[in-house]
């Protein structure tokens, strides 16, 4: 048991080192991640534990980002007000919309998804009276706790990833807790869990808005990084990219969320000074993954670790 | 019959497109009892089975359990009051251990909300020992605990009817639906099966047992037989055995 | 709202309608013969199209050449997505998503490749035709979009017939229903997918063709097609083609008349709304025929 | 090869040698850094491939004239993918990694917007490829814009609508460019005598807006405005027959939109800065360079690409070797006659084009024409 605190204390400072040793954009870059990190919690408790295909992320982040530029700029009130009515507006939002959508399974549900994130884009477009359309709005204020004003990469990357964290916790306590126990049968089989009165439908919604609560604190984390808000950032590719980080990282392990979340934010970075060849590298990445890996990155890790214990106890037999 | 049935089923009638799969079917389950429904396959028995636990809603006729008419009443409801089901070929949760598949049997007993999971108060931490604790005993019970650990997909036939019986059960039915429990079960297992139904129901535990093999159905007391979705003949087993319609129908003599 | 306006609504309505039937028709085609969605459907139609127009202006190829040759590279592009993709997972009977996942992956590695290779300005085929214009009270309909509405109707009965009477398409669709049953029969099944991924490129790659003169094509065009064609199919019961058709108008017909009854801007919203809402109240599709499996 | 012909061979070449060392000895020292973020991908590609071609040249002119008194620019171009974030991201590394003492875009408002804030914030020159947008960016003193404000371009196409004396005008504009435009046109049409018969919109990337246009024509306006950054609208209006004068805003003037217009680029009138074909005098040298380096027409991106970077050179000449970049930003701000235009971005919107500096060019049968037609200031 030890061994596993030593290597926690060890990750923990080397997290809390890293933002002052790397270059500022990686720092900005990690921060980001960390943002992707508690959007794609999301995403990764419907899609590992409910199977779910939820492509209308973009659409709750939106909304977070927008509660928080909206609530700042435009009426001058704290920042932690633009996180708590966005969260408020979207959890609100996806039980609303969750309750007939998710009555659809398989490809129905996942297309009906794409149909919500591309109404939510058109209407972001359409009501520039509250969201300013393609302009945005500017001026976002940074975060200040007490007086300490996050407006550095590095200052800001340990809030972030402060929420990234308690959203971590809590989505390890959702999977070890009895609503987990009951997702995880409806996984294995719908028909025995029904037959053990465990409600399908009312799970998959609360999933669903709790998925959305996480999409709205991302939107909000995002907005008072780049301080600004425009369509443009709430599109259905960002939905695709957000459902990748389960995806490539394995939708049921929590560090494997972590994971997608660095290869969804840093290999456009880096494919990106090769020109403009970086956009099919990134396709073909996607590509690659999903055949090579069906249950991701950290399904392949656990899978190369179980064969190396295998061989482990082959030897000491 | 001093008490109420616990189930009474009144000219349920069903059709699949033109098939006329039930055509009416009317009998009373009594409180306590053991019941048995025996027929050739693509009789009705399944469609039946489906009917009373709420995956199906019947097209004529109504399901009464305990002297409440059950009409839109959701599979999960119907179980919140005691009607469980199991199923022709046994539904475990395969990537889950045995002990976890228990323990989603007691989920019903329980109560959090998805706050106080997420925030993992101490309601929460309590109610996650109780269904733990519910479903240590319930391995003990059904002589489970060696497998305890196991996934659900490595089990036998034999062991994954026992687990569906013992999730079932910890969630404490008063009526037990089994759909053709001994099919895939080697004899030692089906007399294993055997004593189980028997104890549970001198338990209080009220069964209504479907099944073709007429072996097993000896344990319950009355038995109907159904033909093409109607009963053709009803009583204890030894008169079943004599029935000439019965015999006609299975023996083709 | 005059006479000319409704007029003038449905007259568009019906010819994008077409184009997402065209598109629609391809994806329910592979759904039926392989239970795979093809979100890179729209890319068929753009590489179908790109390379009509590169034979046509580059190669100096006749038009009903560059046409036959633009629909063989769609055709080509499915069979070997098949073959290099899908039967390797299909083998491995992958999850309903890892093949949404895997068609999305291509459909962003296609895009960014025509993006690479042929560039990013848009292209314009000549109309089928010539430039000339039909006017019904003041509506104006292109001869184009006559010929394509045409073309439309007459690839919908081809396909139903080839589904339905054609010993390939009867194959093709016992092995999609149950593979292993048909397998049993001595249908190739992993042949019959293959020719159903040639089937959806082909079908892909008309509609691209069809419509590059209207609209123009360029590499971002796929995904709106796919968006549209994933509508129409689903509207239609997403398992026969022919409702892939209705599906398609009908959608089409609902943005243009939303246009003039609401107002423009709402045109996406009001669609995708009407497929939810469709898909919800109605799961076979408009038509109600059932063996839909998918939902 | 005899010996005489080898010495005098290697004669030239030494000769050659120290020519090209001598021109390179005059801008010898360390290099001057400016950053630069453009739209190379993405939605915004048809604007940032121009800015980028007339940056180059810009940089390669100055420094075969010498550089800034003696020490040469070095360019540093990054993508921002038509994307904010991205944008942001790209900026803070050329500011904080690079450390360049100026920025040159981007390209589209949302990327400008979200940039200014981290230029503003550290008070680092930036001059951006768009006009002044959102309220935030009249207090972003350091943010230059080299295009005019979304209110001009509203103007110069009322003033046109005015002089062909079009009372009742139809509008067709997409969810993004257009309506930025469109904002600025409402309140002020009325001072123009220009009524707005009906105003349709259409969501950006659409690929039909037939039915929006037989919206417009069933209103009957004399003009018709297209402001969009597609070529669609204008193909759909000339598909359904509509005789109406055209008149377009400068962000649909591109060769790439002109292509794809087709048939429908035909009596299209558009209030502009550069007409290749027939530039103003004073634009004619850069014109004549950028035919000869790209063997291409420039229009009014690669010029606002080219002002951008002489703008920024100008600035850090005035101030000194090694002035802080808060000094780089005072020295800008005043008047400077660009190719594109007059600036003067000491005024409150940080740009100073008049309106007088519009050029009208027509588009006949796909090709750019300058019409004199011009607004008397």
């Amino acid at each position: 048991m030890t061994r596993r605190l030593l290597w926690i204390a060890v990750a923990l400072v080397i997290w809390a080192m890293l933002p002052f040793v790397v270059p500022r954009n990686i720092a900005d870059l990690l921060v980001f991640t960390g943002i992707y990190t508690v959007a794609g919690l999301g995403i990764g408790l419907l899609l590992g534990h409910c199977g779910i295909v939820n492509l209308a992320q973009a659409t709750f982040y939106g909304l977070g980002a927008y509660a928080s530029a909206y609530c700042t700029v435009m009426m001058g009130l704290p920042s932690a007000v633009g996180f708590v009515v966005g969260a408020a507006i979207s959890m609100t939002l996806a039980y609303v919309i969750g309750r007939p959508i998710l009555r659809l399974t398989g490809y129905f549900l996942a297309l009906g998804t794409l149909a919500l994130s591309a109404i939510a884009s058109a209407l972001f477009f359409e009501w520039d009276w509250l969201t300013g359309g393609t302009l945005g709005i500017g001026g976002i204020p940074k975060i200040d706790i007490f007086g300490f004003v996050l407006d550095r990469p590095s200052r800001y990357y340990f809030f972030v990833w402060i929420v990234a964290f308690a959203c971590m916790a809590a989505a390890r306590n959702l999977v070890d807790s009895r609503t987990g126990l009951m997702l995880r049968a409806m996984r294995d089989s719908n028909t025995a869990a029904a037959s053990l009165s465990i409600d399908l439908q009312g799970l998959r919604t609360r999933v669903f808005v709790v998925c959305a609560l996480f999409g709205s604190l991302a939107g909000s984390l995002f907005a008072h990084h780049v301080s600004f808000v425009s369509t443009q950032s709430f599109t259905v590719d960002r939905s695709i990219s957000f459902l990748l980080i389960p995806v490539i990282g394995g939708a049921t392990s929590i560090p494997g969320i972590v994971a997608g979340a660095v290869f969804v934010t840093f290999l456009p970075e880096f494919l990106s000074n090769l020109g403009d060849i970086h956009q099919i590298l990134f396709g073909l990445a996607l590509v690659a993954v999903v055949v090579m890996l069906p249950d991701g990155l950290m399904g392949a890790l656990n899978r190369i670790r179980a064969r190396y214990a295998a061989r482990g106890n082959r030897n000491a037999d | 019959m001093p008490t109420e049935p616990i189930l009474s089923l009144s000219e349920i009638g069903h059709r699949f497109g033109g098939l006329n799969v039930l055509r009416s079917v009317s009998f009373d389950v009594p409180e306590g009892g053991i019941v048995g429904l025996i027929g050739p396959n693509g009789s009705g028995k399944t469609t039946l089975f489906n009917i009373v636990s709420g995956y199906i809603r019947p097209l004529m006729g109504t399901v009464t359990y305990r002297g409440v008419p059950l009409v839109r009443e959701t599979i999960q409801k119907r179980g919140l009051a005691g009607l469980v089901r199991t199923f022709q070929m046994p539904q475990v949760f395969e990537q889950m251990t045995v002990i976890e598949n228990v323990m989603a049997g007691c989920a019903k007993l329980t109560r959090t909300t998805m706050l106080q999971d997420l925030l993992r108060t101490p309601a929460a931490r309590d109610q996650m020992r109780v269904i733990r604790e519910r479903a240590e005993a319930a391995c003990e019970r059904f002589h489970l605990c060696g497998l305890r650990d196991r996934p659900a997909a490595s089990l036998t036939a034999g062991q994954r009817r026992i687990l569906e019986l013992a999730r079932a059960v910890v969630g404490q039915p008063r009526l037990l639906l089994l759909d053709e429990p001994s099919s895939g079960l080697n004899t030692q297992e089906i007399e294993n099966l055997r004593e189980w139904i028997v104890r549970l129901n001198a338990e209080g535990i009220t069964i209504l047992l479907v099944s073709h093999d007429m072996g097993l159905m000896t344990v319950a007391r009355t038995v109907h037989t159904l033909y093409f979705g109607e009963i053709i003949a009803s009583g204890d087993m030894a008169s079943i055995q004599r029935d000439p319609r019965v015999r006609e129908v299975y023996l083709g003599v | 709202m005059t006479l000319s306006l409704v007029l003038q609504a449905v007259f568009a309505g019906v010819t994008n309608g077409m184009v997402y039937a065209l598109v629609g028709m391809g994806l329910a085609a592979i759904f039926k013969g392989s239970r795979v969605i093809n979100a890179m459907q729209g890319e068929f139609s753009v590489i179908g199209a790109m390379t009509t127009v590169l034979l046509l202006t580059k190669a100096g190829w006749p038009y009903p050449a560059a046409i036959l040759g633009g629909s063989l590279a769609g055709a080509l592009v499915g069979a070997f997505i098949e073959v290099a993709f899908v039967r390797y997972m299909a083998a491995k009977n992958a999850s309903e998503d890892s093949f949404l996942l895997l068609t999305i992956g291509l459909a962003l590695t296609l895009s960014a490749s025509i993006l690479f290779f042929v560039g990013r300005d848009g292209h314009l085929l000549p109309p089928l035709g010539g430039e000339g214009v039909l006017i019904v009270l003041d509506a104006v309909m292109q001869f184009h979009a006559l010929w394509l509405i045409a073309i439309g109707i007459a690839v919908t009965l081809l396909l139903r017939a080839f589904f339905h009477r054609t010993t390939v398409g009867l194959s093709m669709m016992a092995a999609s229903i149950d593979a292993d049953g048909a397998a049993t029969t001595g249908i190739n099944v992993r042949r019959m997918r293959t020719f159903t991924f040639i089937l959806g490129g082909l079908l892909g790659a008309v509609g691209g063709i069809l419509v590059t003169p209207l609209i123009g094509v360029d590499y971002q065009l796929g995904l709106n097609l796919t968006l549209k064609g994933f509508a129409a199919a689903v509207l239609g019961g997403l398992t026969n083609p022919l409702g892939a058709a209705v599906g398609g108008i009908t959608l089409g017909l609902v943005e243009s008349l939303a246009i003039i009854g609401i107002s423009s801007s709402y045109k996406d919203v009001v669609a995708f709304s009407v497929l939810i809402v469709i898909m919800i109240l109605m799961p076979h599709g408009m038509l109600g025929r059932a063996g839909r499996r998918g939902g | 090869m005899s010996m005489s012909s080898v010495a005098r061979l290697a004669g030239t070449v030494v000769l050659v040698a120290t020519c090209a060392f001598a021109a390179k000895a005059q801008t010898s020292g360390e290099p001057v850094k400016i950053g630069a973020i453009v739209s190379v991908t993405g939605a915004g590609a048809g604007l940032g491939i121009p800015e980028r071609n007339g940056m180059l040249l810009a940089e390669k002119t100055i420094n075969a004239k010498g550089g800034i008194n003696g020490r040469p620019i070095r360019l540093i171009i990054e993508d921002d993918a038509s994307n904010p974030d991205t944008a942001l991201s790209k900026a803070n590394e050329l500011l904080f990694g690079q450390k360049v003492i100026g920025l040159l875009g981007p390209s589209l408002t949302a990327s400008t917007v979200a940039v200014g804030g981290v230029t503003h914030a550290n008070k680092i020159p930036q001059i951006a490829f768009t006009g002044i947008g959102p309220a935030v960016e009249k207090e972003r003193k350091c943010v230059a814009h080299v295009l005019p404000p979304q209110k001009l371009n509203a103007q110069a196409l009322l003033e046109y609508a005015k002089s062909i004396k079009a009372a009742k005008v139809g509008v067709l504009h997409d969810a993004g460019y257009g309506n930025v435009v469109m904002a600025e046109i409402r309140p002020i049409a009325e001072s123009y005598g220009v009524k707005l018969v009906a105003v349709e919109k259409f969501e950006v990337g659409a690929t039909d807006t037939t039915t929006q246009a037989a919206k417009v024509k069933a209103a009957q306006p004399d003009a018709v405005f297209i402001i969009a950054t597609s070529a669609t609208p204008f193909r759909n209006v000339k598909q359904l027959q509509m005789t109406q004068p055209v008149v377009a805003a400068i962000g649909s003037s591109s060769y790439e939109y002109v292509n794809a217009m087709g048939p429908g680029a035909d009596n299209v009138v558009i209030p502009e800065f550069v007409v290749g074909e027939d530039p103003l005098p004073h634009q004619k040298a850069f014109v004549d360079l950028y035919k000869q380096t790209y063997n291409s027409t420039p229009k009014n991106f690669e010029t606002a690409g080219w002002d951008a970077v002489h703008i920024m050179a100008q600035a850090i000449g005035k101030a000194g070797p090694n002035a802080t970049p808060q000094a780089v930003c005072d020295a800008m701000r005043g008047p400077y006659s660009g190719v594109l235009a007059n600036y003067d971005f000491a005024a409150d919107d940080m740009t100073g084009i008049p309106l007088s500096s519009y050029v009208f060019s027509k588009l006949v049968g796909g090709k750019y024409t300058r019409i004199p037609f011009r607004i008397a200031q």
